[in-house]
């Protein structure tokens, strides 16, 4: 393949099912449409002539990677057979912090939890549990989270308001800390 | 006297190892008395500038005042063989040798933490498989959730003490004006100057806050309107062309 | 590429980020693991061998595909992505520790360091880095951490034995000191 068109290929990859626009492409290669389209077709070619289990399609000008649909039975099987996932520590503090603190950035969730969650929070987003709520008026206009309906599922609460207030946590913790 | 600060230091045994590299001393057949009298001698020139020495650094100094005395003491070949204790001198040897080991391995690790960040992993693909994805795949209760927002409340209160210590520290303009824009977040768009001077412990910090301010109105960041004797700031809303779309 | 290698390439795409292990590979395929990892150094093999934007690796067991590192500058200038962050020194020589010496303790830990690092700890333990793995029988059964699959991870590792022996570094460090 030639050197665009690989590149095109990570890019695809990275984007996942939201895919790319030729144009989007061609400003980020800075290289021309016809050019683009020339080397989204080598893409097509490259995967067409393989027995693949990825695919990459062009639907409406929207270029994206896509798993071959032989390929669905047994992803259905997978999901079927996969135990439940038990959430890591991390994930549920990160949930808390925004149940409690909602709508919130990444930014303020970093200040609470005193390092980084950009790729929790994408996790957390493509299991559904939050979700983007807008933009915040801070300068840069970050994203702005919340917690979603398979949250409240998930954690069996009918609103949030069945939580207990921050003050009780606190009470009870300092407690905790000195006997 | 030295140019480099404790800061730039992981610890004593890591200062130990610097001392013994830039003194020149042996390190398989060490002098203690000579390693102690240097390590003293940073300390005391580090208290001197009034640079806060954690007590880890003061603990080591002791130990090595106690290698140097006992060395000095009048040996008892009996005493020292029936007890069998290790040579404080090797122990220490020892605990150097095994921290440069560990130190050398961090260079390796850096190297690969930052070339893992260069390469990405796509989201899992949920439209694709929309109609065969379970219904619940995770498992928890609000217990879990509660019991996991205690956890963050407690290492939010047993970090505050460090983070006030460091906001009495000398801050640069850029530290300060990470903090004002965080500050700012949460005040009305527009706001008195002296709300940026609330949480300024010193006359120094409130000098470094207002430099900060004046940069951040060059920047474009912030506009200013006089009002009488008050000074109004603005935040300014023009967008700086981050949208967080692909 | 044999079918069996075709469809671990489709499910590897689906899940993404959070890879696959070589069980649940072979629990979806319902074959032996020998065959799993044959298919995987098959894929590994077909992806190496070509000019390709999209990598297949295997780290601490979890199979997963990845973007192609050149591919960083491009996705960095598309998708905003923000500045890759450093690890502090403090924190690295930490996780060595507990990567050669697991499982250990926090005063063990403390001793080779020669600086109190309960705090470290549980920053490291936030970030998914470290974990709990039962308590010591040393008096008062203090808790024993060892490195998560995340470490493997972030650093890319196989297994714990890509790590250069602690043997033959402590040779080359000694000379360094003296020359």
């Amino acid at each position: 393949m030639t050197d665009i068109t690989v590149i095109i290929e990570g890019l695809l990859f990275i984007v996942g099912e939201q895919g790319l626009s030729i144009e989007q492409l061609s400003a980020t290669l800075q290289c021309s449409e016809q050019e683009v389209l020339k080397a989204v077709d080598e893409l097509s070619v490259f995967y067409k002539g393989f027995n693949r289990g990825i695919q990459c399609v062009n639907f409406g000008g929207q270029v994206k990677l896509l798993s071959a649909s032989f390929i669905h039975p047994y992803a259905q099987h997978m999901l079927s057979i996969q135990k439940t996932r038990q959430l890591s520590q991390s994930a549920l503090e990160t949930l808390a912090i925004i149940a409690y603190k909602q709508p919130i950035t990444r930014v303020e969730i970093e200040e609470i939890r005193g390092v980084g969650c950009d790729i929790m929070l994408r996790k957390l987003q493509a299991m559904d549990l939050i979700r983007e709520k807008g933009r915040s008026e801070a300068p840069g206009r970050p994203i702005l989270y919340e917690v979603t309906q398979d949250f409240m599922d998930v954690f069996q609460l009918m609103s949030l308001e069945e939580l207990p207030k921050l003050e009780q946590i606190a009470n009870s913790s300092s407690q905790e800390l000195f006997d | 006297m030295f140019e480099v600060t404790i800061d730039q230091f992981r610890g004593p045994l890591d200062l130990m190892l610097f001392l013994i590299k830039e003194k020149k001393l042996d390190l398989f057949n060490l002098d203690i008395a000579e390693l102690t009298l240097q390590y003293q001698n940073y300390i005391t020139s580090m208290q001197q500038l009034n640079l806060e020495v954690a007590s880890e650094y003061l603990s080591e100094l002791a130990g090595l005042i106690e290698y140097k005395s006992k060395k000095l003491l009048p040996r008892d070949k009996t005493v020292l063989e029936a007890a069998a204790v290790e040579d404080p001198k090797e122990s220490l040897v020892r605990r150097l040798l095994e921290y440069q080991q560990f130190k050398d391995i961090t260079g390796q690790l850096q190297d690969r933490y930052l070339l893992r960040q260069q390469i990405y992993g796509k989201a899992l693909s949920r439209k694709e498989i929309e109609d065969v994805m379970p219904d619940l795949l995770v498992e928890g209760n609000s217990y879990d959730l509660i019991r996991a927002m205690k956890k963050v409340m407690v290492r939010v209160s047993l970090q505050q003490p460090f983070e006030t210590k460091i906001a009495a520290r000398e801050l640069s303009v850029d530290q300060r004006i990470d903090m004002l824009r965080r500050m700012i977040n949460r005040f009305p768009a527009s706001f008195a100057l002296e709300e940026c001077f609330a949480d300024c412990p010193d006359i120094h910090l409130v000098l470094i806050t207002f430099l900060a301010v004046l940069d951040m109105i060059r920047l474009g960041e912030l506009l200013f309107t006089v009002d009488g004797e008050q000074i109004y700031l603005i935040r300014s809303t023009s967008d700086d062309g981050y949208n967080g779309n692909y």
